[in-house]
């Protein structure tokens, strides 16, 4: 079990993590946050194996990322 | 649960004046990373360049200089002959050391001073809007390249990492790239080993990082990982340059 | 340290790295050029015997940069150069004014403009008090006349700087460097100098880390940064005007003349005396601030002001800043290398008191 | 007392240290002192001089523009700086390397061919300090004892064994002095 | 070349690009800084199009040499820079003063010191007009105030260099920079470029060869080229003093400004005149030579003079020197990026017009 | 009789103003020669730099320049780009190049800059008094360096020509020496075959020569050939490190 | 007929290419105008503004410090710049990006969603140009005509197909100024 | 048959001449000249085979070399 978290007024909705999740969970809001941006999102937490790629790769820190203890490698 | 991702505790909390999509971002994450983990950011000390990165000093949460266009390294150079026990490193881009600040970066070196050199290569002047850089790829367009970067006006691109690699100052010299995660994951571990080097004494370090910078490139920020992919990494081949003996 | 010396011949040269040294300074980071290179070559022996750091920089726009970086870590710290070099330090110079860091800049001053000649000059008066570099700041500016003072100045030079957070220049003459003088040296004190705790030298343990820089990219907090340096200049220039009055009391003709030509108008004093004529001279010994009180002082008897430099007139124009016009200004100068000859100026100085002047 | 010595030549003839050698005399001697020197570009072979002021008065001026003295060790040297000599200044002359002779009457002028004499007592370096003797004898601005004290302040003290032959070198120019006659009252 | 448009809206920086290529100038070289990179980027697609030549070189101080280079071989050819950029050609120019080159430097000024911001301001006038380089030697210095006289003056200072064999300083506040105004061009004559025998470009059959150099190693030949360059100076002072007077027949009040800040002293005089209050405006257009001679006009009825800059008071000296005591000088000014604004200086000027200063 | 050896034409019949035995001397005059054999005086163009070579421009019978220290490759870039028939080159010392200069002569290599680089290697600044230059070996004393140099202080001396040869701009580099006849003839060469190259227009052009300081060396000049064979010449190894294709 | 217009809002919203078609339209109308940016360091995403004078007779100042209108894109730019509106100026803001309200009552406010209103005609760039509209007719600065007219210079004409939807967009900003019935009379 | 001059006032004394002389003709005079150096000089001219390689390794041009025709290799 995983959980990612966007901190959504952070996001520049550059869109990098969306092409680096292995398992293309992260879309792009419609809405905009206050910067005008439409910040990223995750579709379906339940399929999110918590890799962390797509928080790797946010160049701002939007991204945490938890995972269930038995899980870490 | 367990955090297995989290801002670095040396990254302050302050969002960053970067364009959507700057991989500058991943960068200075990265150094703050290896800062928490070296657990040394009682030691460490930071020199800004003139660029797009010159607010590092803001992010990164050591002691930091704000340098002179180019002259990062000569700053670093007062500090560390004040501070040996410090741990000094300069962040800079390519308009930044491979242009103005070439003499600077050619001697730290030479003099193998025991540094840490963060060379950020986006392949244009970003911070001034575009313009081309020594690191400029030949038939790139910028904004003082309109038709694209010729050899007869503008020359060659400029390759530091294996030019700084003759010097025998020079210690640790390597070339990584932060547009998917596994580079990132490498660089990471390059990023350390530099700093890992200039903690045993053992003389000048520099990784060379290629980075995007969609805005001056024209290009979304997706578009600008393929493009360094396709057009970056041929010329600027990745890899380890140099490593001291026993490291 | 070394044993104490009742009396030494030392060059000028020499004797601004051995009072830098017993200044506290530990740090040198320069690039050679004549008329200076004395210095450095002292240095490079002197500063490894006190554990101090000897560098030598691949130019002169590196050596400044360096500079930044150790005022910065909280050393004491000189560069030093000549006119071509500290052309090429303007813009480090800046940025240490613009981060108020402190430090010590040596200009022993050649022939220009260009590659000029490496005779003594004092062509760059209005580079170093007018500020060379870009943007609003000054730099304090000692102007010693003598081996002696050379040694003594460099305490205040250090001092200054450290007390006000500024780079201090020392502005000599190439003959000040090559000149040989016996100098007596002060009972060696240990140096008491001042905590910096906002030295970036680490943070090791401080609550928040220490920037140094000079950028200020909202204009409101740069002006506010810009006024707080005018406040700090002006404090500089109401505390530390400095100069030497050689019978000015009841002077009708006043020479001004700073260093090695301040010398030379000495014996043109010592002459017009010895003939009757109310001659003195006001030597600046800052520049900048320059003494304009040394003039409101001297206005009553004074009639006239001749000023002699060692270039094409340069600090005359302080001079008539400092008068404002209320009595008339005269220059004569020898640019290039040359120096000015003490009966030359004498003649000029019978001249003009004899109301036969231009 | 007051003497202004212009002591000038070629780079490499070690005018410099010559007139170090003088200042360094006077300072023992308690004095006021200024050394200036003057050279240009060249590392060797170019021209050379300094000035030495010595003094029983603080030194306003240690610039040397009239010179009291003046040491010619070379033939533009003098053609130089002759004229700029004081009245009743005295010019010493290395005649062994100028061929021409003082123009003015109104100095007193002493020719001494200093490289042979050198060579003849043995070492062709010393001869500058053979014209330093007949200078020490024909003005007094510092005793000959002096001089040799100096020497040995200034020589490192593993060439003191060249003292000999340099104190050697100054009675020989003090001699040359007393012969010429000429000696200043001062 | 281009067809001719009768007007067209144009940045200020563009405006020096297209000003600078009609009045010759062929080649370019220069280093990328906010707030001019219009300025390259038009020539950088504008000069090829003339078989020019664009080179971006690898830092202002090679840029300026690059300059000293092309300007010896007998071009027309510009450089650009801001604050930062400058201090770091400061050797160069004196150099190019020094050989007596012809070349046209722009500076667009932005807070200082250090790297300050990229905001306007006119924090670089001492370096300008004072000699920010070492050694005895003065830059001609145009000040325009719009993107019309900009493109007026690319010629003159062109044909000064040419004239004086001496570079010539474009000086702007970003502001003239980074602003678009309507401009007209004058019909395109074909430009009768003057020759330049002392050129070095290859014998060619010259009898003897041609030196480019700055270099007078005797001293007195050195003071012979002081002395020369000195006598040229004055007659430039003579002969290209320059400046624009508002309202100043009657006034009473004189405010001085250049550039940006005079355009917001116009504004200010504007007001005052509707006011009925005797305000009057010099703008020296030329600040070096700075313009004695409209100071001496004035100074039968002004009772008063106020200099208002962006930044924290450096032309306030010329003015000063000019006015030489004769009446009180006051300023007022913006630094940092900051601008001035009419109704601040408005409210002053309505203080020391009741006499209410200091 | 015919003359065997005579000053070539090129070169102005004045004295120079060197130290006894200084090699400056020697490669002027094979520039010189290279000038008389090309028939190119008169498009000739020299920079002279700063250091003991300064007054260069006195002795070359073509037109000069004289540059600020360490500048003259932007200088010569300048002068090129508005003469481009011209065949223009600079003279240089290791202080002037290697030190202060490195920007310019990198930049101007990286560029592919249509020059020729004459760079005078003495392992000292000459002029200035003997001081410590890039290229002074480890353990050679300078005033700078009383007890030698070590690579604590002071680094490790750069090697100009294989760092230049990095360089994609640069076309032909090499190293030679005049220390004796034999390398006098093989220095000659060298200058030639650059000026040749330039002349073709294929790229920027440098000749590292090998060259004594008796003076500032503390040695005779007999004794300085000697110290150049035996200590130069192993740490700079001779030879051309870059060759054009075709030439 | 005098105006200085601020218009103002994040880089990269398009405000400086706003106040040049203004610029333009002004001078094909052969007023005197002038444009003036002011933008932070960052390329995108900061703070950036223009001033745009507007006259029938030479501009003394082109320096907008005191705008007749504000046209604020987003928040920050509303707090900093209400204040410095002259008296009975205007203010005209997004807000779709602005979600305060203006605090003085001596001006005349605007509210437009323009971004929303700008995706609802099809392109979410020509935003600004919806608030033009109501500029435009609020003020009678230049004739909408004209703001048209200089499109056609200032694109380049490969994307003269966006002139329709721009002049779409002025229009909606047109009927929206009218709706508001806040017309000044000028 | 081979000539070398010398411009006597042109040396400097250096000695680099002597050393590369093939045969060792060459060797310093007693006297000095107006430059106070000893200048070079050749001892036995009829030996000198007109190699020219003191000539070559004279860094001021003091020496010129003359050689009959017909020995021209
Ligand atoms: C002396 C000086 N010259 C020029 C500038 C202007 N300048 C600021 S940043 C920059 C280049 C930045 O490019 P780079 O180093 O590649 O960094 P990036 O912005 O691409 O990260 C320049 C030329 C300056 N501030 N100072
Ligand atoms: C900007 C500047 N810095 C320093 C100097 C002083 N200077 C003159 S020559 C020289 C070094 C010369 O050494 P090198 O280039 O090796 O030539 P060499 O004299 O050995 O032939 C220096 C540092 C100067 N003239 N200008
Ligand atoms: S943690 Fe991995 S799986 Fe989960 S959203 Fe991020 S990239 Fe996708
Ligand atoms: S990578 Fe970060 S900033 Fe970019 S869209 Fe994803 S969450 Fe937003
Ligand atoms: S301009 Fe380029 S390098 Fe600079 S912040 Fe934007 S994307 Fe990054
Ligand atoms: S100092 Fe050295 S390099 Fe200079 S002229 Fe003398 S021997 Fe030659």
């Amino acid at each position: 079990m995983a959980r990612v978290t966007f901190r959504e007024e952070r996001c520049k909705g550059c869109e990098l993590c969306t092409l680096v999740c292995p398992k293309g969970l992260i879309t792009m809001s419609e809405h905009i946050n206050s910067m005008g941006f439409h910040p990223a999102t995750i579709t379906d937490m339940d399929k999110c194996n918590g890799c962390a790629l797509c928080a790797r790769m946010c160049p701002d820190l939007v991204i945490e990322v938890e995972r269930d203890e038995k899980k870490v490698v | 649960m367990k955090k297995v991702f989290t801002r670095p505790e040396s990254f302050n909390d302050i969002p960053m004046h970067y364009c959507p999509g700057c991989t500058h971002g991943i960068i200075h994450r990265l150094v703050a990373e290896t800062i928490d983990e070296l657990n040394m950011v009682d030691r460490a000390i930071g020199v800004a360049p003139v660029g797009c990165s010159v607010f590092i000093y803001n992010y990164i949460d050591c002691d930091m200089y704000q340098a002179s266009h180019g002259r990062a390294p000569a700053v670093a150079t007062g500090v560390k002959r004040v501070v040996p026990d410090g741990v000094v490193f300069t962040y800079q881009g390519d308009g930044d050391m491979a242009a103005i600040g070439t003499a600077e970066i050619v001697h730290a070196a030479a003099r193998g001073e025991n540094i840490t050199v963060i060379f950020v290569n986006n392949a244009v002047y970003a911070m001034t809007g575009g313009q081309m850089a020594p690191t400029t790829l030949m038939g790139q367009k910028t904004t003082t390249t309109p038709h694209g970067r010729e050899s007869d006006a503008n020359g060659y691109p400029v390759k530091m990492a294996e030019m700084l690699s003759t010097l025998d100052g020079s210690s640790y010299i390597s070339r990584v790239s932060v547009h998917d995660p596994k580079n990132i994951n490498k660089a990471k571990k390059s990023i350390k080993k530099a700093f890992e080097v200039q903690m045993e004494n053992k003389g000048f370090t520099m990784v060379e990082v290629l980075s995007i910078c969609p805005t001056n490139w024209g290009l979304s920020p997706k578009e600008s990982v393929k493009w360094l992919d396709e057009n970056m990494i041929p010329y600027y081949p990745l890899g380890e340059y140099k490593v001291p003996a026993e490291v | 340290m070394r044993k104490k010396l009742s009396k030494v011949l030392m060059k000028g040269n020499e004797a601004i790295g051995e009072g830098a040294v017993r200044a506290g300074c530990r740090y040198f980071f320069g690039y050679p050029i004549t008329p200076q290179s004395e210095l450095p070559h002292y240095l490079a022996k002197r500063l490894p015997e006190e554990n101090g750091v000897y560098l030598q920089s691949e130019s002169e726009t590196s050596a400044i940069n360096m500079v930044y970086g150790a005022a910065g870590a909280g050393s004491r710290v000189m560069t030093s150069s000549s006119g071509p070099g500290i052309s090429l330090m303007q813009e480090g110079i800046s940025y240490i004014a613009g981060a108020e860091l402190p430090c010590v800049i040596v200009n022993m001053m050649r022939g220009g403009p260009g590659l000029g000649n490496i005779a003594p000059a004092q062509s760059d008066y209005l580079q170093a008090v007018k500020g060379g570099g870009h943007g609003d700041y000054f730099v304090v500016c000692i102007a010693p006349a003598s081996v002696q003072e050379i040694i003594d100045f460099m305490y205040d030079a250090f001092d200054i700087a450290d007390k006000y957070f500024t780079p201090v220049m020392v502005l000599a003459d190439g003959i000040l460097g090559q000149m040989m003088e016996p100098v007596e040296f002060k009972e060696n004190q240990e140096m008491e100098l001042p905590e910096k705790p906002w030295a970036a030298n680490g943070k090791r343990g401080r609550e928040s880390k220490n920037i140094i820089n000079s950028l200020y990219i909202v204009p409101e907090d740069l002006e506010e940064h810009n006024f707080k340096l005018k406040d700090k200049y002006s404090i500089i220039e109401e505390k530390e005007q400095r100069w030497e009055e050689y019978y000015t009391e009841d002077a009708e003709l006043v020479l001004t003349a700073f260093g090695t030509s301040a010398r030379v108008c000495k014996a043109v004093v010592d002459k017009a005396r010895q003939e009757g004529l109310a001659v003195g001279l006001i030597r600046p010994i800052m520049v900048w601030p320059f003494p304009q009180k040394a003039f409101d002082k001297v206005i009553h008897s004074a009639k006239q002001f001749l000023t002699v430099e060692m270039n094409t007139g340069q600090m005359v124009e302080d001079v008539k800043l400092a008068v404002a016009g209320r009595r008339p200004v005269y220059f004569t100068g020898r640019p290039g290398g040359m120096l000015p000859i003490a009966n030359d100026i004498f003649e000029e100085v019978k001249k003009l008191m004899s109301g036969g002047a231009e | 007392m007051f003497q202004g010595i212009l002591i000038a030549g070629f780079g490499g003839q070690g005018v410099l240290s010559t007139g170090q050698l003088l200042a360094y005399a006077g300072m023992l001697e308690d004095k006021h002192v200024a050394w200036i020197p003057s050279y240009g570009p060249e590392m060797r072979g170019g021209t050379a001089n300094c000035g030495v002021t010595i003094s029983d008065i603080p030194i306003s001026s240690p610039v040397v523009t009239e010179p009291t003295v003046l040491i010619a060790m070379n033939r533009p040297s003098l053609e130089k700086f002759e004229p700029k000599i004081v009245q009743d200044g005295i010019a010493l002359i290395n005649s062994s390397l100028v061929d021409t002779e003082v123009q003015r009457d109104d100095i007193k002028s002493v020719y001494i061919n200093a490289n042979e004499l050198a060579e003849e007592i043995g070492n062709s370096k010393i001869a500058n300090n053979i014209i330093l003797g007949a200078l020490v004898e024909m003005t007094g601005v510092v005793s000959g004892e002096s001089v040799v004290e100096s020497l040995k302040k200034v020589l490192p003290p593993k060439r003191h064994n060249l003292i000999d032959i340099n104190r050697e070198a100054l009675e020989k120019g003090k001699k040359l002095a007393e012969e010429a006659r000429v000696k200043t009252a001062m």
